[in-house]
């Protein structure tokens, strides 16, 4: 607890510490469609290091579709990725997860069956050396190298509060805590990209500021980039560096939160007036 | 103590076999409580028996052989499956019990000097089948009208119908006519293709060997694809009222191998009536009483039985045997036509002895057809021939032997 | 709480899952006809639990009352299967959608009609469901697990009044939609209570919008209710305006701003 | 070629009376997602019922036997919907909203259950159905082919009842609310419940109907094979036809009979003989499977939904 | 308050980390163990082993072995009878063939046999998913079953099909007795327990269920899908070869290849699901379920109709014993739909409350 509290304490005042970097992820002119349903039409924009890049829009507005290009599920038909300078036609889910980019999931897609340890615990496979033999025979090195990442698991569910239900199934925790295990399984990853989808849904404003609390660490501490989507406005513009506005797959803004708040098209497609 | 002799009885009363296993079974258990009842037992042991359900398993066979074989005066073990037979022929030795398959089994097991505690009685699956071509080469006026003639066997795909596949091909070879071999997926539920084939191949006969609802299957599918039913040949496990009955009219004509009659008439199905049936004692219906297979349960039993008396003549009459003595008097059974007409068993069967290197006793068996009603004898008794059966046997025992690195019983050990 | 008629009386409930987890431990709250009522509470209180007791979709979970009473218009319904109550008018939208992932939006809303026997109902009620959500319209060919989450979840709602309810438990109803599409939800509530009389009870986590359309509150902490009154009153309580509205001291602090150490008061435990 | 398409034809009717049995096991799970192991035990147990009471109806002086035989149907699917209802009551009530494999292997205690209860309440031995189906064959085209080709009365009689009965159903599903609201049930059975959908009385009505179906493919299977314990293994036999036509598709249960019905013919009779015979029952599954890497849900199935 | 955690605080993530966390669960353990190991063998009759123990411990392993493939990685198979046919006839066939082969390296080898095989078989769940791939796994089952009985060089040209072996020999020890037979299934049965235990709580393990629970997310998470299955396919498929060359040899004897025909694959499903998928222990409370229950209800019925004085036939009795089975597995599912495992864990759960009933 006190050092995560330390963690976050530290460069709280408004990122301050934190060096905005190159261009990490460009998106160029993705389009991708379902039969007619044109999810994305030729979509581009770019994320640089360490910025916390926010995607907006109304519902089926194709926020979660773009993450799904980026991660390699779905295939869009045109364009490309390029992440660290490398282009791609389209991404392999394996590849994206090797090359550092973490996702969250809109609609829970947590191992049912599992602990909340074991599901952080998943995140760290990639990282896991040790083979199949050694593994069965649990001998020296694969014990160690178990037990090294339990302990990053452990500082996970530490920073995240979740102590009390490292051995609960995930299936029985309430939605919002299963929100938070999707984020740390996440975090295991030790990505350099973070890919969240609307993490903060069905909370309220002291679990909000919780999660903000997490993504905002996480960002500072180890300068993770996070692309977020989010529909809490408050939320939006209050962490975020820049964000992308979509529209039943069309961008209609790209810029800071206080450009994107008085662009016009913006509040009429999604705003509305009360913000 | 008492003195019981007891005989462990694993049966199928439920499962895809049950309608052929209940009456073999009923007629096993009838004939322990017609000799109970009429004779008090052999001379004076009493006749103890347990039924164990195998379901026709593997594995719940050998788990109520585990369970029955230590029984006090457990005399012999009668599987009443082909899978099970193989599985407890490599116990039966070390537990000491003999083990009879009459007309199933292994073929080999005949080689008494190999197979110490096996005994396929009174016929297996070669003798079957030589009875079989021996009856087609009479009928079509001797073995040499075979030649170029065209048999198909149609076969339940597992050991037990593999089994006569040697030695009908080495009569093939004999007499120059050609096997075909079609092969049922067991159960025997769906045979379409088969006889799809069959009706292509016009084969000039068609040996049929099956068990349960295959054989009833079998011959709704010839019906619909208008295959001559009385060209059609069954081994004795498919020759009973079970695999024609309802198929009823559409059987008539179709013949099969028997070991033993059917019918009421033989005294000692009188005396079952009389000793057990009417004092309500009957374990299965009244109306089964003297069918092909309860018949043949009746033969299995007396056979056991006889082996007993056979022993206790040599070891202590009124004993109470061990398996070990059993497996004597079953080696050394002498039941001349005397001997069954004293039991009741005249005209029900041939008569049988066996010996150390002979532990079938008889090959003899003679062929029935179905009227539509019941089943006729239609052809004498014949006899397997030796000649060709006798090497098989030997050599299935050599290796046999070589292959569990045993050696030969010697003529003293056969004296034991 | 005025005089009014209650419709449902939820009395001393307590609920237990798999036969050893003690979730609700005595949980009581009165639903006026004609009223709309919040339960509110941070994640893991028991809201959703609460609302399943009531609508009899605990079994499937397998969890039980296994103290207390519910009753509807003065009946007992802890034994009357789901279907019984949505006969009676009570239909609850699950939380998390729970949409029927092989059907088309539209069937999923035809779906709902089942109840409805006529058919002229039916095709009227989906026209209005359309209307409150012209999303809905454009893909109602579409599979709805091959919808967008907001898509579902106006399809869990719609599906919901194509019932014909008078007495809706709406779980989370704002989650994943779109800060307009939440307003238009909460006007449609407020217009489904002022025309036809439904009565609402909702479990929400936008403290803000849900304190601001409904009479009455609840609020939760693990499994009991801590706190409730009329809901202007909880909006103005200093504690609510803190913990569950993040505008404690005055003014909306920024989320980039707050402070890390953990500072959630129970007001039981 | 007169072989070839006698072959044909035996595979298409052989693969209709699969289909016949192939209907019951997509019927339950349309309406539940669950697949009924005890769809083998209840054609055995309508078979069963029907082959014993018309046998005790003409004992009881029902000499008629068209009458002893449709007295016997109607007494055998009284049983069936007794059975549909109990289980319903017993079991199945008490698994909504559980996972698929719990419910599957609820259904096997109930096939357990059934096989024990068919077989006191009958008897275990093989009975006759005899609904006057005609035996002997028939051959047709003599001028065309050499030999003619074979036709089966009583098989082309089975797969006009099969197809009959799947087009009942399949309109059924197509064009009333029911059809939908059990596909709906499918998909999550709580969210059904929570829109009113009355669980149990849809349970009731599925499985009494799919009784009847089982009883009538055990009535027609039955007066082929004769009435015993076997009838419930021609599920195994049924099971590639379900799955190759889709788990979800009523149609698709008699594409997929026509399909499997006929490779396994053709490839019995044709290549069988090459490889020592015997593979019908194996090549059927392959064929399937062959048609499953192409369409993982099966030719008619509802796709396969995964996704984040 | 018997059975608590309380006070038991794990200082080290290692000590956290151990199969049974708890003392009493150690203590618990240990007791079976010495019981399986001592006690066991000092009380049982030699039915008791030949026929209850030996059946049941080999059961356990192969049901252990399908759980990783289900239970684990949410592969449905109805193949596992195959899977046990080609480690019996594989370890057959290096036993009789390679002159002066060892007992446990041919089974071994059998079950690697088993491994080539269920991987073959695997391949289709690439593609194929759900209840559908049980029609890959059937497929396998159908054509073991064909392949046993048609290619003569698997049988060592037996004419019928049936093989059998004999003189098995651990170290120069003859097993032949049932107290070796029992030891020696126990033995191989604790060492491939203790390691598949390893493996599922090791990355291996979590990949596997990851796979069952949601694929997609799993393979964003950057677990490969293939290699996941794959892996499951070949160590469940070793698994139960081995335990399918145990049931030969050590069990069977002599066999045939209807001794592993569709029903035990149907069988060992049932196991495996009764006991609780995903639970390493469930394959034993699953074996001992589907092996025992219907061997004791067989023995108890026939007692306990006459002790109320009635007589059933034993045709009566076997139907009797289906009926009672089949509403036994009913009335345990609706007690515990996740198994018997599971009720396991949450009569634990109560006994650590207990007096409290919450
Ligand atoms: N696999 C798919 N098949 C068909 N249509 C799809 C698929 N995935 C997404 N869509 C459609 O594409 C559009 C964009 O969906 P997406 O999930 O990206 O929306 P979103 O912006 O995340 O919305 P929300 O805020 O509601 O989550 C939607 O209309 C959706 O129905
Ligand atoms: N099926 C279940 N089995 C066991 N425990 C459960 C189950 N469902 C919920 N719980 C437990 O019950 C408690 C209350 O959960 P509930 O879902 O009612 O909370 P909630 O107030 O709706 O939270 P949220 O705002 O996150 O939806 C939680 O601690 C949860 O872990
Ligand atoms: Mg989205
Ligand atoms: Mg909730």
């Amino acid at each position: 607890m006190s050092e995560a509290s330390q963690l976050a304490d530290a460069p709280a005042a408004s990122g301050t510490g934190r060096k905005i970097g190159e261009v990490i992820l460009d998106v160029q002119n993705i389009s991708l469609a379902f039969g007619g349903v044109k999810a994305l039409t030729d979509i581009s924009f770019n994320v640089k290091e360490h910025e916390i890049r926010a995607i907006i829009g109304p519902n089926g507005a194709g926020k979660s579709s773009m993450l799904n290009c980026i991660n390699g599920v779905y295939q869009p038909q045109h364009g490309s990725i390029t992440f660290r300078g490398k282009t791609f036609d389209h991404m392999n889910s394996h590849e994206v997860a090797v090359m550092g980019v973490a996702r969250t999931f809109q609609n829970l897609a947590l191992f049912k069956g599992m602990s909340v340890l074991d599901n952080i615990m998943t995140g760290r496979n990639l990282r896991i050396k040790s083979n199949l033999f050694m593994q069965a025979l649990r001998i020296g090195p694969a014990e160690r190298e178990e037990m090294r990442h339990r302990e990053f698991v452990e500082h996970i569910i530490d920073f995240l509060e979740i102590q009390p239900y490292r051995k609960t199934p995930v299936g029985q925790l309430p939605y919002g805590l299963q929100k938070r295990v999707d984020l740390g399984r996440a975090l295991a990853m030790e990505p350099q990209v973070l890919l969240l989808d609307e993490p903060m849904a069905g909370m309220n404003v002291e679990e909000k500021q919780d999660m903000c609390r997490f993504v905002l660490d996480v960002n500072d501490e180890f300068g993770t980039t996070v692309v977020l989507i989010e529909h809490d406005m408050g939320v939006v513009m209050d962490i975020s560096d820049r964000v992308v506005v979509l529209d039943y797959g069309k961008k209609i803004g790209d810029g800071t939160p206080d450009e994107v708040r008085n662009n016009p098209e913006v509040i009429n497609a999604y705003l509305g007036t009360s913000h | 103590q008492a003195k019981e002799q007891f005989f462990p009885l694993l049966s199928y009363r439920t499962g895809p076999y049950a309608p052929n296993g209940t009456p073999w079974a009923n007629g096993k258990q009838d004939y322990i409580k017609m000799i109970n009842a009429r004779d008090g037992g052999v001379n004076g042991v009493k006749l103890t028996f347990e039924e164990c359900e195998t379901g026709y398993a593997t594995d719940r066979g050998v788990e109520c052989y585990e369970r029955l074989k230590s029984r006090p005066g457990v005399a012999l073990f009668d599987p009443q499956a082909t899978g099970i037979t193989f599985a407890l022929t490599d116990k039966v030795p070390n537990d000491k019990i003999p083990l009879i398959t009459l007309g199933y089994g292994l073929s080999v097991a005949q080689d008494g000097q190999a197979f110490k505690w096996n005994f396929p009685l009174m016929g297996s699956y070669w003798t079957g089948a030589d009875i079989l071509i021996q009856h087609l080469a009479k009928k079509e006026g001797g073995f040499d009208k075979l030649k170029g003639k065209k048999i198909a066997l149609v076969y339940h795909d597992s050991p037990f119908g593999k089994e006569p596949i040697p030695l009908l091909q080495e009569r093939s070879k004999m007499h120059g006519f050609n096997l075909e071999l079609i092969p049922v997926t067991a159960p025997g539920v769906e045979q379409k293709a088969a006889w799809l084939q069959v009706r292509q191949m016009r084969p000039d006969f068609v040996l049929l060997w099956g068990w349960g609802v295959m054989n009833s299957t079998a011959l709704k599918e010839a019906q619909a694809t208008g295959y001559p039913r009385d060209k059609m040949y069954g081994v004795w496990w498919a020759g009973a009222e079970p695999d024609v009955k309802d198929v009823g009219d559409g059987a008539k004509g179709y013949n099969a191998l028997a070991l033993n009659t059917s019918g009421t008439q033989p005294k000692v199905i009188q005396d079952i009536l009389k000793y057990v049936h009417d004092k309500g004692q009957g374990t299965g219906p009244k109306d089964e009483v003297g069918s092909v297979l309860y018949t043949r349960g009746l033969i299995i039993q007396m056979l056991g039985i006889e082996a007993v008396r056979r022993a206790q003549e040599r070891f202590g009459k009124g004993k109470v045997m061990t398996g070990e003595q059993v497996r004597w008097g079953l080696e050394n059974l002498a039941l001349d036509q005397k001997r069954l007409d004293a039991l009741g068993f005249a005209g029900v069967m041939r008569p049988l002895s066996t010996s150390c290197s002979d532990h079938m006793g008889s090959t003899w068996a003679r062929v029935h057809t179905w009227d539509g009603a019941k089943w006729n004898f239609s052809s004498d008794w014949y006899q397997a021939d030796e000649q060709i059966i006798k090497p098989m046997v030997k050599a299935g025992g050599e290796k046999y032997l070589a292959d569990k690195k045993l050696t030969r019983r010697t003529a003293a050990d056969c004296q034991s | 709480m005025d005089p009014k008629k209650i419709v449902l009386n939820v009395n001393g409930i307590e609920v237990i899952y798999n036969s050893v987890i003690l979730v609700l431990k005595g949980v009581s709250l009165q639903v006026p006809e004609g009223g709309i009522v919040a339960i509110l509470g941070g994640n893991g209180a028991g809201k959703t639990t609460t609302l399943r007791a009531v609508s009899n979709l605990l079994k499937g979970e397998r969890g039980a009352v296994t103290k207390g009473s519910i009753e509807l218009r003065g009946e007992r319904i802890e034994n009357l299967s789901p279907a019984d109550l949505v006969q009676r008018g009570v239909v609850q939208v699950m939380e998390g959608r729970h949409c029927f992932a092989h059907l088309t939006i539209e069937e999923n809303l035809l779906t709902g009609g089942y109840t409805r026997k006529n058919k002229g109902e039916v095709a009227a009620n989906l026209e209005k469901v359309y209307t409150y959500f012209p999303r809905l319209k454009t893909r109602r060919t579409s599979q709805a697990a091959y919808t967008s989450g907001g898509e579902q979840q106006m399809c869990a709602i719609g599906r919901a009044l194509m019932t014909n309810p008078s007495i809706v438990l709406l779980d989370e109803p704002s989650m994943g939609l779109a800060p307009q599409i939440v307003q238009e939800v909460f006007d449609i509530v407020r217009d489904l209570n002022a025309k036809e009389r439904v009565t609402f009870l909702l479990a929400e986590q936008n403290t803000n919008m849900a304190l601001q359309y409904s009479d009455y509150g609840y609020i939760m902490e693990s499994g009991r209710v801590v706190m409730d009154g009329p809901a202007a009153d909880l909006a103005n309580n200093e504690d609510v305006k803190e913990f569950y509205l993040g505008v404690g001291g005055g003014e909306r602090k920024s989320f980039r701003d707050v402070k890390s150490y953990k500072r959630r008061k129970r007001w039981l435990a | 070629m007169g072989f070839f398409l006698e072959t044909l034809l035996g595979g298409l009717m052989a693969g209709m009376l699969y289909s016949l049995v192939a209907l019951g096991f997509v019927l339950i799970f349309k309406a539940s997602g669950v697949f009924n192991f005890a769809q083998g035990a209840m054609v055995l147990f309508g078979a069963l019922a029907m082959a014993r009471f018309a046998e005790w109806l003409a004992g009881w002086g029902v000499t008629n036997q068209i009458a002893a035989n449709v007295l016997a149907f109607i007494i055998a699917g009284a049983i069936m919907f007794v059975v549909a209802w109990v289980i319903e009551m017993l079991v199945l009530r008490h698994l909504v909203n559980q996972e698929a494999a719990t419910l599957l292997m609820a259904t096997l205690g109930i096939a357990y259950f059934l096989e024990g209860l068919g077989q006191t309440l009958f008897g275990n031995s093989i009975y006759k159905i005899d609904i006057g189906m005609p035996k002997d064959p028939v051959i047709a085209f003599e001028s065309v082919f050499q030999g003619g080709i074979l036709i089966n009365k009583e098989d082309l009689i089975a797969a006009l009842i099969a197809a009959s009965l799947v087009a009942l159903l399949s309109l059924f599903f197509q064009k009333t609310n029911t059809g939908r609201a059990l596909r709906a049930v499918a998909d999550d059975h709580q969210a059904a419940q929570s829109i009113g959908i009355p669980l149990q009385r849809i349970w009731v009505i599925i499985w009494c109907v799919a009784g009847v179906v089982a009883l009538v493919a055990g009535m027609i299977w039955g007066s082929k094979l004769g009435v015993q314990f076997s009838l419930s293994t021609v599920a195994l036999r049924a099971l590639p036809v379900v799955i190759l036509g889709g788990l979800t598709s009523v149609p698709g249960a008699i594409i997929g009979g026509l399909i499997i019905g006929v490779g396994e013919k053709l490839s019995e009779v044709y290549i069988g003989p090459m490889v020592g015979g015997g593979i019908e029952i194996w090549f059927a599954y392959v064929l399937a499977l062959g048609f499953l890497l192409v369409r993982p849900q099966g030719l008619f199935g509802e796709k396969i939904i995964d996704r984040v | 308050m018997i059975y608590r955690e309380n006070g038991q605080f794990k200082t080290t993530y290692r000590a956290d980390q151990q199969v049974f966390p708890i003392l009493q669960d150690r203590l618990f353990i240990g007791l079976v163990l010495i019981t399986a190991f001592i006690i066991v063998p000092a009380m049982a009759s030699e039915y008791w082993f030949r026929a209850l123990l030996i059946p049941f411990l080999i059961m356990a392993l192969a049901a252990l072995g399908v759980n990783i493939l289900v239970g684990y990685c949410g592969q449905i198979s109805l193949g596992s009878g195959a899977f046990m046919a080609v480690g019996a006839y594989g370890a057959y066939n290096f036993f009789v063939r390679v002159p002066n082969m060892p007992l446990v390296p041919a089974i071994l080898l059998g079950g690697l046999c088993a491994t080539a095989f269920g991987i073959l078989f695997g391949l289709p769940s690439l593609r194929v998913k759900g209840l559908y791939l049980a029609v890959a796994t059937l497929a396998a089952q159908f054509f073991s079953d064909w392949m046993f009985l048609r290619v003569k060089w698997l049988v060592n040209d037996s004419p019928s099909g049936s093989v059998g072996v004999n003189n098995l020999q651990v170290f120069g020890m003859p097993i032949d007795s049932a107290v070796s037979k029992y030891w020696f299934c126990l033995v191989m049965l604790v060492v491939i327990a203790m390691l598949a235990k390893n493996l599922v709580r090791s990355a291996i393990g979590r990949e596997w269920m990851a796979i069952r629970d949601m694929d997609v997310a799993a393979a964003v998470i950057g677990i490969r899908p293939m290699y996941a299955k794959l892996t499951a396919f070949a160590v469940s498929s070793f698994i139960v070869g081995v335990a399918g060359a145990l049931w030969a040899f050590v069990y069977l004897g002599t066999w045939e290849p209807a001794a592993f025909s569709v029903d035990l694959s149907f069988r060992l499903l049932f196991m495996v699901i009764i006991g609780g998928l995903g639970s390493i222990i469930g394959a034993f409370y699953g074996a001992a379920f589907i092996v025992l229950l219907p061997i004791f209800l067989n023995q108890v019925l026939p007692a306990l109709a006459s002790l109320v004085g009635i007589t059933i036939s034993t045709a009566g009795l076997s139907h009797a014993e289906l009926m009672i089975f089949g509403a036994l597995i009913v009335w345990f599912l609706i007690v515990e739909p996740h198994g018997l495992a599971k009720l396991w864990a949450t009569g634990k759960q109560k006994l650590r409350l207990w007096p409290f009933p919450h």
